[in-house]
């Protein structure tokens, strides 16, 4: 029953594997370390580009240094004393007792004390960001509504500054009792509606009103702002603002179901100028093709994509009871009145056009030429930079639910379903037809 | 019993050796529970006769709270002995049980209501 | 008794034989208490005090839903009701516009029941503690006061249910029914101990050495009551 | 003396012997083999049985961690469909925080409360063994739903209004909350019996500042499991009558708040966060003082520290909600609540390396898990002071780095203590111990494997990728360390296999040995169970011991001379108890607790796939109940010639 000596079989093998393997795997992690910090990484949250995230950064970085501190005391003081205390097997000796100390109540009280203090002054300033995420711009300022959505998300830009809803029940102003109408009669119809890609004036905090259609959803452009949930029956405020022009991207952060890992969005900010020309052209209705085989291409839409896809050229037909809905708010799917003005669709995650910097993950997007981009793809000179992503385009119409993961069944007792349905009936040369009618949405 | 005596010298004075059925206390009487009982039914009259009154915000629910409150207070204290408990040995663990539990659920729940803004 | 014997050959100063106390004691085994309460009894009120959290979350549930039942229906989520046909809209107005008309005097006499059963509860005990041949009567008393509580409950929610209020209507209904509900079955669950107690009485097995017995039917019984309390003024009397 | 009373006399003549309860059965006697497993209320076979069945559990929680790394290997990887992916991660969490870390935790908790506080059995020994089957089938049951119908996927916190029959129309979710609510029943009754058991069982002179730090951290355990269970319950009672009767709870449609089902949930979840901690806490505040051979600094700091953890526990739910749009006012209090929580935990790791200052440290295997256990714990709280920040935390929540986190402190901090646990009991269970060798190879696979898992995951997180996604595409950066993650967890993996291996080898040695007694305390341990035989008797104590200090074991075998010098004046295996307890008087196996439990399941497939179901399965459950009412809580003619035991257990 000896209570020690089977320890002293061990003892030789522990130094021969303990210390090289540490060393190897600190230099490999190293070495891993600054090869990754050369990567390129659009998500990074160290990499502020609008005021709100540099808040966040500045409120961190000290802290990151303390947490370092203290990571270094304690890791390395439990690994100090664990090798300078220890004693050797072949050592052991029951009578060769350390001191019996039971406790010291100043140094315990200073340890308790002494982290409350220091986490009081760090809560100063903590506060302080909390409050200064949630400041808004004054009312009348640009108001963007961001509506979560299996899995994709619209923005609502409100035209005329008078918010996101009309005065519904006639008392003469525009209040909060409008929102307790049914939708229909609340949004505005003036507003513009578009899919996945947030574009803003860069320099300016642009404030955000959140809610879902569906379940949560989270709004999070990483370099922009942290993010806040979009949450269904709820209207969150947040907002963000770029520095400089260009391409931010974000994630959905809320697990929200099947095609969760395919919902994507980006922000893309513009010179002022640029971005007034890209919200006139918005506000303008489409006009319908001159092209034979884009107007084939508009039967077919308005045939088959019409009862779930709104776009506004005046004349399509929809169905009687959306009829005070249209012709601007869309339904349960992207607003593709602007379609090829975009860059990418289905939640982000395709490319509209083919070519350098446009791929959908990516931020490499010259956002100078951001307005030009439907113009340039019909150029022969420049057609090969920005083409077209056609293939890509009628396979998703014909079969989206192939090319990412969806529920599209459709639920008997709302007619809602989530995400797109397959169209199996369509022939390819309609598929060609309707890509084509896309083509013109600019 | 004379090994019990010794120990309780050299012991902590919340611990203590015996047997269950320790905590047979002093147990109200049968005329207390019936006063207690009167009470209870008097102060559920008086709850419903001031639903009555038209009363608006606090002077209507604050009366009635306090009520609950009385109503609640005698029956853990007099029918489920919570008062008496106190009186014998240890017997305050009960009403820490379930007050302790009770305090728990109620601030809770109190700052879940803030959180909806249901005070506003 | 522990065999001496056994320790010949081993140190006596300082073991656990030597500071043992009288043998005979520790036979007992479970039953040695360190605070000298009961452990059925510490049991119980930890029990109930969990209770507490399970209660709690019922009435928050409730409250919450009866605010946004008043204010918020409608809004509810507008984007979501966008899609609906309006045939469905219509039907979900109609839905929203069932409140329950709550029978205050009805309730009140129930009330009133269920607390003379705690009263006939705490008689039972004592009559069993004093092993006074009446506790029979006192707890068949409960039971049937509990039964008359629980033949009100299914008559109100009868009325409730023919007014228009069902369960899956609205968000109300389902935060009352659950919440009354939930009670209710505490009681039922109640009225089964109460019964087998009724049977132990009878069969004359019910005597004083089994005080404790009615004593924690009692706790839970009164518990339940004091629930009730809760409910009464919170959901009926404050609107 | 008034609180000591003579037990009440019998009257003359009766007798309290149920021969066959409901004429049907008599209890089991004396079984041995499965019987006995199955109807045993022995608090250290229900605690081995706990051990098992979480080991059992975890080879699915692992399974499924291996399939999620295997799949984020490599960017837009086809190995796992969307809808599998978030049935897997969705299980993999579930599994592993209800049916791993909490049984782990229950399995200590089980076999050594009773053993620390000097008891003969928990106050309730047929309400243990029904705690121990009831958490039992309800995980069967949760892990039956891989074969009717898929998998729950909603996550492991399952928010409203994805939980909805309407965004998952499969019955996973069904599964997940009848599951649940089946293994929380167990949760509760187990509660409501080790409370019981440590403050009213506890030896002679065994005031509570002499409980050791484990049976006080499990006690503080046990209080929030009390009152966070059945707010979890809750929420799961309102999500299953919205998904089986069409309720509105969280029917947006209708007025409701989604954010209810946060609040509730999150009430129960972070006491639940600290339940699962706080026993790993203990095992190490046991370990370190044994093999740095000094008394645990700063006892009371330690316990009130536990305690403080455990109150402040109820109060920072919403820091999980902090960008689910709660509010400034809301989000402005719960970080300041969440973050001086970091005191009291700062104050435990301070409290164990000045244990380890100055003392002569033995590295076995226990002790390195343990020692690691304050490292990789820390990292942990590190980053969890980082995200209690309100505003830095809108960045990383939803993030790997979140994953990173709760891995560390779950996986570094409950588990590591855990395996330190069974390294340093596995000799009082089985009275052999495991190999060291073998240990120290198991331990340094497992820290590595862990590292090289869940560290890059932290600089993932602060990349931008997001939790729960099923891929991630080619250009967002990711590649490099998913890469390094999914090759630490295959390390991790056989790691944690080495577990069976070591007990596999060690049995296998210690048989070819002939057995060899491993002696009652083979550490030169502090507490009251190394003062019993190695494996511990049926009867635990042959006495009940008398404790007069804190350590009281230690403190007989190491005094003061002459001198004052302090010297071992008995090793453990001379004042130990020798185990032949004649006379001792145990509570009898039963045959109810199982059948109660088995009932109960029944009932949940019976609300998910039929109602029929339920009268067969209430029957059963009240015939379980009344049999079990009328069973006398000891059985009357089983080895005994000492007077009986005389009280009727009613409940």
């Amino acid at each position: 029953m000896g209570s020690r000596s089977d320890h002293s079989t061990v003892a030789v093998s522990r130094r021969r594997f303990g210390r090289p393997a540490v060393k190897a795997a600190l230099v490999s992690t190293l070495v891993l370390i600054l090869a990754a910090c050369s990567d390129d990484k659009p998500l990074n949250t160290f990499e502020p580009r609008g005021p709100k995230a540099e808040a966040i950064d500045n409120l961190m970085m000290p802290i990151w240094y303390v947490m370092g501190v203290v990571f270094l005391a304690v890791v390395g003081g439990g690994i100090v004393l664990s090798i300078r205390n220890r004693v050797k097997d072949e050592d052991f000796d029951p009578n060769d007792l350390p001191e019996q100390i039971h406790g010291n109540t100043k140094v315990e009280l200073t340890w308790t004390i002494l982290p409350a203090v220091i986490l009081a002054v760090i809560a100063i300033p903590v506060v302080n960001t909390i409050w200064f995420l949630e400041e808004t711009n004054e009312p009348d300022e640009l108001d963007v509504m961001v509506i979560g959505q299996q899995w994709w998300w619209e923005f609502r830009y409100d035209v005329d500054g008078d918010g996101f809803i009309i005065d519904a029940n006639g008392d003469g102003e525009v209040n909060d009792d409008d929102w307790e109408l049914p939708v229909q009669f609340i949004l505005d119809p003036d507003d513009v509606a578009t899919a996945n890609e947030m574009v803003v004036p860069a320099g300016e905090q642009v404030d955000l009103v959140l809610t879902s259609r569906d379940v949560i959803h989270s709004f999070w452009i990483p370099r922009l702002n942290g993010k806040r949930d979009t949450v269904p029956g709820r209207w969150h405020t947040w907002s963000l603002e770029a520095d400089n022009p260009g391409k931010y991207v974000g994630w959905c952060t809320e697990y929200c179901g099947l095609s969760h890992a395919r919902m994507r969005m980006s922000v893309i900010a513009l010179e002022p100028a640029d971005y007034q020309a890209w919200f006139e052209n918005q506000q303008q209705q489409a006009e319908v093709p001159t092209d034979e085989e884009a107007l084939a291409g508009r039967t077919v839409f308005q045939n088959q994509c019409i009862s779930c896809h709104v776009i506004d050229d005046g004349e399509l037909e929809y169905p009687d009871d959306y009829a005070s809905n249209v012709p601007l708010a869309s339904r349960a799917a992207p607003n593709l009145t602007h379609f090829a003005t975009r860059t990418t669709f289905a939640g982000s995650i395709f490319s509209v056009y083919e070519g350098e910097g446009t791929t959908a993950a990516d931020d490499a997007l010259e956002v100078s030429d951001y307005l030009q981009i439907p113009e340039l793809a019909k150029t022969p000179e420049t057609r090969d930079d920005y083409r077209l992503n056609t293939a890509l385009l009628k396979q998703w119409v014909a079969n989206a639910p192939g090319l990412k993961a969806m529920s599209s069944d459709v639920d008997p007792e709302t007619g809602v379903g989530r995400g797109m349905l397959a169209f199996p009936q369509l022939t390819d040369e309609e598929l060609d037809q309707v890509v084509a009618y896309l083509a013109t949405l600019d | 019993m004379a090994a019990d005596t010794q120990l309780h010298a050299d012991t902590s004075t919340d611990t203590h050796v015996g047997h269950g059925h320790d905590d047979h206390g002093v147990h109200p009487t049968e005329r207390q529970y019936w006063l207690v009982f009167v009470a209870l039914f008097v102060l559920t009259g008086l709850e419903v006769a001031w639903s009555y009154l038209g009363l608006e915000g606090v002077a209507l629910w604050l009366p009635l709270l306090v009520m609950m409150t009385v109503k609640f207070l005698l029956v853990a204290g007099a029918f489920m002995h919570l008062y008496f408990d106190l009186k014998i040995l240890n017997g305050r663990l009960f009403a820490w049980a379930f007050g302790g539990s009770l305090v728990v659920a109620m601030s809770v729940y109190v700052v879940v209501f803030f959180a909806f803004d249901m005070f506003a | 008794m522990t065999d001496v014997a056994a320790l010949d050959n081993r140190p006596v100063a300082n073991s656990y034989l030597a500071t043992a106390l009288d043998d005979h004691d520790d036979a007992h085994g479970g039953h040695r208490t360190s605070l000298g309460l009961s452990n059925m009894k510490l049991a119980m009120w930890l029990f109930l005090g969990s209770e507490c959290l399970l209660f709690g979350a019922l009435i928050s549930t409730y409250l919450l839903s009866k605010a946004r039942f008043v204010t918020e229906v409608v809004a509810g989520n507008p984007l979501v009701t966008s899609t609906m046909p309006a045939e469905l809209i219509q039907e979900f107005a109609e839905s929203q516009s069932v409140e329950p008309m709550y029978d205050i005097p009805f309730t009140s006499a129930s009330s009133f029941i269920l607390l003379m059963s705690s009263l006939t509860m705490v008689l039972a005990h004592k009559a069993t503690v004093e092993d006074n041949g009446q506790n029979k009567i006192w707890l068949s008393a409960t039971a049937l006061l509990g039964s008359i509580f629980i033949a009100g409950q299914v008559y109100e929610f009868t009325a409730f249910y023919r007014e228009g209020l069902t369960y899956t209507g609205n968000l109300f209904g389902s935060a009352f029914y659950t919440l009354t509900g939930f009670h209710g079955a505490h009681v039922t669950g109640g009225i089964l101990m109460l019964l087998s107690l009724v049977y132990m009485a009878f069969r004359g097995k019910l005597r004083s050495d089994r005080a404790e017995t009615v004593e924690l039917v009692g706790l839970y019984w009164h518990f339940v009551d004091i629930v009730w309390v809760l409910i009464f003024t919170i959901v009926y009397l404050i609107p | 003396m008034a609180i000591i009373e003579e037990p009440l006399a019998l009257p003359e003549g009766t007798s309290t012997k149920v021969e066959r309860p409901l004429g049907a059965y008599t209890r089991p006697r004396n079984p041995a083999g499965l019987v006995n497993w199955l109807t045993t209320v022995d608090h250290k076979k229900i605690g081995i049985m706990y051990g098992t069945a979480a080991l059992f559990f975890l080879v699915i929680g692992g399974v499924a961690a291996l399939l999620i790394r295997i799949q984020l290997a490599v960017p837009d990887s086809q190995f796992l469909s969307a809808d599998a992916y978030n049935q897997i991660f969705t299980m993999h969490g579930t599994v592993m925080i209800f049916l791993v870390v909490m049984p782990v935790g229950a399995a200590f908790a089980n076999y050594l409360l009773p053993l620390q506080v000097g008891a003969r059995d928990v106050a309730f020994p047929r309400i243990n063994a029904f705690s121990f089957w009831i958490f039992f089938f309800g995980g069967l049951m949760l892990n039956t739903s891989w074969f009717l119908g898929g998998g729950a996927d909603g996550g492991w916190f399952n928010y409203a209004p994805n939980n909805g029959i309407a965004y998952s129309p499969t019955p996973g979710i069904d599964f997940w909350n009848i599951g649940l609510l089946i293994v929380g029943i167990g949760s509760l009754t187990g509660s409501v019996n080790l409370i019981t058991t440590v403050l009213n069982m506890r030896a002679p002179g065994m005031s509570m500042m002499k409980v050791p730090v484990f049976t006080w951290m499990t006690l503080v355990t046990q209080f929030l499991l009390l009152l966070a269970i059945p707010v979890l319950t809750v929420a799961q009672v309102l999500l299953s009558t919205d998904r089986l009767f069409g309720a509105n709870f969280f029917n947006v449609e209708q007025g409701a708040d989604p954010l209810l089902w946060q609040h509730l949930f999150w009430i129960f979840g972070h006491p639940e966060v600290y339940l699962m901690i706080l026993p790993a806490f203990g095992i190490v505040s046991e370990v370190i003082p044994t093999f740095a051979r000094k008394p645990i600094f700063g006892y009371p700091f330690m316990v009130f520290s536990g305690i403080a953890i455990g109150f402040m526990g109820f109060g920072v739910w919403a820091h999980h909600m902090f960008v689910a749009g709660i509010g400034p006012l809301s989000v402005t209090a719960f970080t300041l609540a969440t973050m001086f929580i970091a005191v009291p935990t700062g104050v435990k790791i301070l409290n164990w390396l000045a244990t380890l200052w100055g003392g002569r440290l033995t590295l076995n295997t226990p002790m390195l898990f343990a020692i690691a256990l304050v490292t990789q714990f820390t990292i942990g709280g590190l980053s969890g002071v980082s995200h209690s920040l309100a505003a830095h935390d809108t960045q990383q929540t939803d993030t790997y780095y979140i994953v990173a986190h709760f891995h560390y402190v779950l996986f570094g901090g409950a588990f590591f203590g855990f395996v330190a646990g069974m390294y340093f009991w596995w000799p009082k269970a089985f009275g052999y111990k495991l190999n060291d060798k073998i240990g120290k190879v198991h331990f340094w696979t497992m820290v590595v494997g862990f590292n090289l898992t869940f560290g890059p995951q932290h600089i993932l997180g602060l990349q931008g990728m997001p939790r729960r996604m099923h891929t991630y595409a080619d250009a967002q950066g990711f590649n490099l360390w998913n890469a390094v993650s999914t090759f630490g967890s295959f390390i991790l993996g056989i790691g944690t296999l080495m577990v069976l291996f070591n007990a596999a080898v060690s049995y296998r040695n210690w048989r070819a040995a002939a057995r060899p007694d491993v002696g009652p305390d083979p550490w030169d341990s502090r507490s009251l169970e190394w003062s019993i035989q190695s494996p511990t008797p049926e009867h635990n104590f042959d006495v009940d011991p008398v404790v007069t200090q804190l350590d009281d074991f230690w403190h007989r075998k190491y005094q003061k001379d002459e001198n004052g010098t302090l010297r071992q004046v008995h090793t453990g295996d001379e004042i130990a108890q020798p185990g032949n307890g004649e006379g001792v008087h145990l509570p009898a196996p039963s045959y109810w607790p199982i059948m109660l439990a088995f009932s109960i399941p029944i009932l949940g497939y019976g609300l998910i796939f039929n109602l029929w179901l339920i009268v067969p399965a209430v029957i059963l459950m009240l015939v379980a109940l009344y049999g079990w009412a009328l069973e006398p809580a000891d059985d009357l003619d089983i080895d005994d010639h000492h007077d009986h035991d005389h009280e009727l257990e009613t409940v």
